[in-house]
């Protein structure tokens, strides 16, 4: 029964990934005044990649590559509960999950900066250590909201912090309001979407560590991305919104909270590496600061 | 305009006796001739005292006629707006000049191009040898006994029916089973 | 006998979804790479055809030839083609890549493209318009779909003749060699 | 420890390059110790082929020298020939080449806006200007036929009168994109992202901008007001009254900002052409191009363009055809020697917006 809630929750992260990263393609175009792509081009293009007849790869780590950033999303996705109490979507949740959760979320960028290295190529390499290094930005201020939430409601599970909010009534969204703008300014990072975009700066680095992957690898990435993208979203919204009791709510409540670096990434210049560090180490950490001194004291 | 030009010709003599100059111009442009020696020398003259600080062109003309390469340096003076070319005739079998990017440092990018398409050497000139062809093999190409159509024609295959784009036309017509209306039908053959 | 027919399936599908998604790599060749902006923007938008720049060639579907070619860029061109994932494609994009354009006579530009790379479509005009590169990229689905764009084929099956024309013009061949 | 410098080739096939050139950094970290460029991948040899055509003929190679803005390639080929031949044009030619080149200048200065926020990481502001650019390209395409080479400003002349209702399409065309200036300004200019990426990078002294030959909005950029409109003033420009802007810094922001004022600048030219514009003759005709031959001797002609100082100096020997042509752009000195030598020690993130700034533009520099 498990297996196939698994394969299910799989499934819906990927189709709503892709719904989401197509959608983000159409007001890209919308606000650039075009017309824009339909939604539903993110699955031609990962169609597309997957039918590509050669696949030009350096060596086997870098064939691993995409594999480990697969990995790290799917495992991230069993652990985080998609709906409240359905049986549909049972998840692997136990007692520390948290502390696990931050492990494997870095699990796959470090396995792709591994694949990237053995390419040789320059700009891949470049991108490897600008991908790491901002990584180690946004890590900070997420790690402190965290920290904050797990103080204050003395537990570390995710369904432990659902059942904290059911019971109390309020969202944590406004009962730790520091942990929440901590988090979502550390999620902007996490996307990698404009004013962070430094490791795929297509400008600069001609996207960076991926610029050797191409066909099945670049399928890989894309659909890992974009199911990574929904796994986020839904744990911000278990954490911070209350979880969700049906798919229309879960919709909702992602879709509102992917318009947060959607939007701003339409109207923001690149960051470059350490302006971006230095940028996480200002207002976000400062929140996050808040955020502890708030559990701590109350 | 006019007595502004006598008083610089009038100085530019005082130090270079061989200046052969010309100010019949109607526009503010003077033009000045000398030999290949007093080339760096007259440029800082120019420059330094008589304020041509920006150097607007350094071009190469080859007169195949005469046997010579002719060098133009065109300065420009923002003070007094007057234009001032200073030219001078080179051997055309070995074309040899001193080096002036001391003087103005964009001038290395004008020698190096003049080195690469003309075969002037340029005594001092510290740049790699290769700027804009890459191994190139023939004369060099913007001398005037270089015929670059009959180079073409021998290196580059060249796509028959030229002579009257017949092929081009049929192509056209018959991309996708599209046949010529009957209007244009007096025009192609 | 019925692999056959499942391939011709599976093609069908393959060259929809190939069709709908062409990523262009991003490489202004010559001088029509001027008419590329306008027509990835908001006005002409080709992205809303489903085509898209791609920054590397592992990337790209498509390789737009924009322009005259010289000698020296034509070099980097063929190793770009190269490095190209298979299904590829070769759009000719002005006059200078049909017949040599106006600088015909010109000691350092190529005058024909397809002696030199496999050609799908070619868009002639001396810069041609934003409309005339998308009915350029009209055509090649059309071809794609009917599954007749097999220039990465031609180039495959006959190399040597692509190899002999290439090493004519450029003089001292450092390029490793073609492992599709 | 010193770290091991890795060599980095920007090369031709790069989406953040400005065109078809190479730039090799050599690179300690992310900053840059050595940069040299590799140019020649564009090299079509102008001034070759056009001694095997006559004046007029090669008059039609002349505007694919640099693709953004071709008019003040033509205008001051033209100029150059009526300065050796000593042939009149017509006072209403004279305003008609002004609008071209003003009209020209903003559309320019629109790509470079899509250009410049591209290597910066801003899409949308590319698909904004790139697409406001279309309305300007729609007029020349109504006036001389061809959206980006007009070949419209001839030897004596422009080859052909403002058809009628023109002038106002042009108007209502300024207006509205003076209403779009104000959002560039909200998503460039006042993005405080955009100021830190852009401020104090690329930066050029005032004696480096003098002794480094640099001229245009990168010279104004350092606050030396230099524009041929004014210093050297061609066609009507002395009749119109217009400011130059400067900009003291030296660095991308204020090349930025001159750029930005000079769009009003331009605007404002066109509407006192429009309103100022004489009637009468616009081509004085010339004889058979097939037997026109010029007198003996050399011209040269200069304009001032997106990118600065454009010349084109021209030797007849008194045949139709010209013993020697030689265009001078401004990318020819940005390009080479001065990208060399600001991109040391900057951030190999910001090569891209530095060549942007500088206006490099590689058909210019190999012609």
């Amino acid at each position: 029964m498990n297996i196939l809630g698994a394969v299910v929750t799989f499934l819906l992260a990927f189709v709503v990934g892709m719904t989401y990263g197509g959608l983000n393609r159409k007001i890209t175009a919308r606000i650039q005044n075009r017309k824009g792509p339909p939604f539903y081009q993110n699955f031609i293009d990962a169609f597309k990649l997957a039918s590509k007849k050669s696949a030009i790869h350096h060596g086997a780590m870098h064939h691993l590559g995409p594999a480990f950033l697969m990995v790290s999303s799917v495992v991230t996705l069993m652990i985080v509960p998609v709906l409240t109490h359905s049986q549909w979507f049972p998840n692997l949740n136990f007692q520390g999950d948290l502390i696990f959760l931050l492990y494997i979320m870095t699990f796959g960028p470090l396995g792709m900066a591994l694949g990237a290295g053995q390419t040789g190529n320059p700009n891949s390499a470049i991108g490897v250590t600008r991908g790491l290094s901002q990584m180690v930005g946004f890590e900070i201020p997420w790690v402190m909201a965290l920290v904050a939430i797990m103080i204050q409601y003395h537990t570390t599970s995710i369904t432990g912090l659902m059942a904290a909010q059911a019971q109390s009534g309020t969202w944590l969204m406004f009962s730790s309001p520091f942990a929440f703008i901590a988090a979502i300014l550390a999620m902007l990072g996490m996307f990698g979407y404009s004013p962070f975009d430094v490791v795929i700066a297509p400008a600069e680095l001609a996207s960076g560590p991926a610029s050797e992957n191409g066909g099945k690898y670049l399928f890989t990435m894309m659909s890992s991305g974009s199911v990574f993208a929904f796994v986020k979203l839904t744990l911000y919204v278990d954490l911070f919104l209350g979880g969700a009791d049906n798919i229309i709510m879960l919709l909702i409540k992602t879709f509102a909270l992917y318009m947060i670096p959607v939007l701003y990434s339409n109207t923001s210049v690149r960051y470059r590496t350490e302006q971006s560090i230095r940028w996480f180490w200002g207002w976000p950490t400062f929140f996050g600061l808040l955020a502890i001194l708030q559990a701590v004291i109350f | 305009m006019n007595e502004l030009k006598e008083v610089i010709i009038k100085r530019i003599k005082a130090n270079f006796a061989d200046a052969a100059e010309r100010n019949d111009f109607k526009d503010n442009r003077l033009d000045i001739a000398v030999k290949k020696e007093t080339i760096p020398s007259i440029l800082f003259y120019l420059k330094d005292e008589m304020g041509f600080i920006h150097l607007s062109d350094i071009i190469c003309v080859d007169w195949l006629e005469e046997g010579e390469l002719e060098v133009v340096f065109i300065l420009w003076s923002p003070v007094d707006k007057i234009k001032v070319f200073v030219r001078t005739r080179l051997d055309r079998d070995n074309p040899v000049m001193d080096n002036v990017d001391m003087i103005w440092r964009q001038a290395n990018t004008y020698e190096r191009e003049m080195r690469e398409m003309f075969g002037v050497q340029f005594t001092g000139l510290v740049a790699p040898d290769e700027f804009i062809l890459e191994d190139w093999q023939g004369p060099p190409p913007f001398r005037r006994d270089f015929d670059t159509a009959a180079y073409a024609e021998k290196t580059f295959w060249q796509r028959p029916g030229r002579e009257d784009a017949q092929d081009v036309r049929e192509t056209i017509a018959k991309r996708d089973g599209e046949e010529i209306p009957d209007f244009a039908k007096k025009y192609s053959r | 006998m019925n692999d056959k027919n499942s391939q011709k399936i599976v093609d069908i599908i393959q060259n929809w979804a190939r069709k709908h998604s062409i990523w262009v790599l991003a490489y202004g060749t010559g001088c029509g790479a001027i008419e590329i902006p306008p027509t990835m923007t908001s006005r002409y938008d080709a992205e809303r055809l489903g085509v898209r720049g791609a920054a590397t060639p592992r990337q790209a579907d498509v390789l737009l030839i924009s322009g005259y070619l010289t000698v020296k860029t034509i070099k980097r061109v063929i190793r770009v083609y190269e490095q190209m994932q298979d299904p590829k494609y070769v759009i000719g994009f002005g006059s200078c890549t049909i017949n040599g354009g106006m600088y015909y006579d010109s000691y350092n530009t190529i005058n024909v493209l397809d002696r030199y790379l496999p050609v799908d479509v070619y868009i002639n005009g001396c810069m041609p318009r934003p409309e005339a590169v998308l009915s350029g990229f009209a055509q090649l689905q059309k071809r794609i779909a009917a599954g007749r764009a097999t220039g990465a084929q031609h180039y495959k099956e006959n190399l040597e003749w692509y190899r002999a024309n290439q090493k004519k013009i450029i003089p001292n061949w450092v390029m490793p060699d073609y492992n599709w | 420890m010193r770290e091991k410098a890795t060599t980095l080739y920007i090369g031709p096939q790069h989406p953040g390059i400005t065109g078809n050139m190479m730039v090799k950094v050599k690179v300690e970290g992310d900053t840059i110790v050595k940069a040299r460029t590799e140019v020649g991948y564009l090299h079509r040899a102008f001034e070759k082929l056009q001694e095997s055509r006559n004046w007029l003929q090669s008059f039609t190679l002349l505007c694919r020298f640099c693709v953004p803005e071709p008019d003040p390639v033509e205008e001051s080929y033209a100029r150059a020939v009526e300065l050796l031949e000593g042939r009149e044009v017509p006072e209403r030619a004279k305003y008609i080449r002004v609008l071209m080149l003003e009209l020209a200048r903003m559309g320019a200065y629109m790509l470079w806006f899509g250009g410049q926020n591209a290597s910066l990481g801003l899409y949308t502001m590319g698909q904004w200007s790139v697409g406001d650019r279309n309305y300007i390209l729609d007029l020349f395409e109504e006036l001389t036929g061809g959206r980006i080479y007009h070949m419209y400003i001839w030897p004596g002349g422009v080859r052909r009168d403002l058809p009628e209702g023109f002038a106002d399409k042009v108007l209502r065309t300024m207006d509205y994109l003076e209403k779009r200036l104000k959002d560039y300004d909200d998503l460039m200019f006042e993005n405080t992202i955009f100021q830190k990426r852009t401020q104090g990078v690329g930066v050029i002294s005032k004696e480096k901008a003098v002794e480094w030959g640099v001229v245009g909005p990168v010279l104004r950029g350092c606050g030396i007001k230099s524009d041929i409109r004014i210093d050297d003033p061609y066609e009507v420009y002395d009749k119109l009254d217009f400011i130059v802007p400067t900009h003291e810094g030296g660095d991308i922001w204020s090349r930025a900002l001159v750029r930005r004022q000079e769009i009003r600048q331009s605007i404002r030219i066109i509407r006192q052409v429009i309103e100022k514009m004489p009637s009468g003759e616009y081509y004085n005709r010339i004889p058979n191009p097939f037997k026109w031959t010029l007198p003996k001797g050399d011209a040269y002609a200069r304009t001032e363009s997106v990118r600065g100082e454009v010349g084109m100096y021209i030797v007849s020997d008194g045949s139709t055809h010209p013993r020697r042509t030689h265009f001078r752009g401004a990318a020819y000195v940005h390009g080479i020697t001065l990208l060399e030598n600001i991109l040391v020690g900057e951030n190999v993130a910001d090569v891209s917006a530095i060549m942007n700034s500088l206006g490099v533009c590689p058909p210019e520099i190999e012609r």
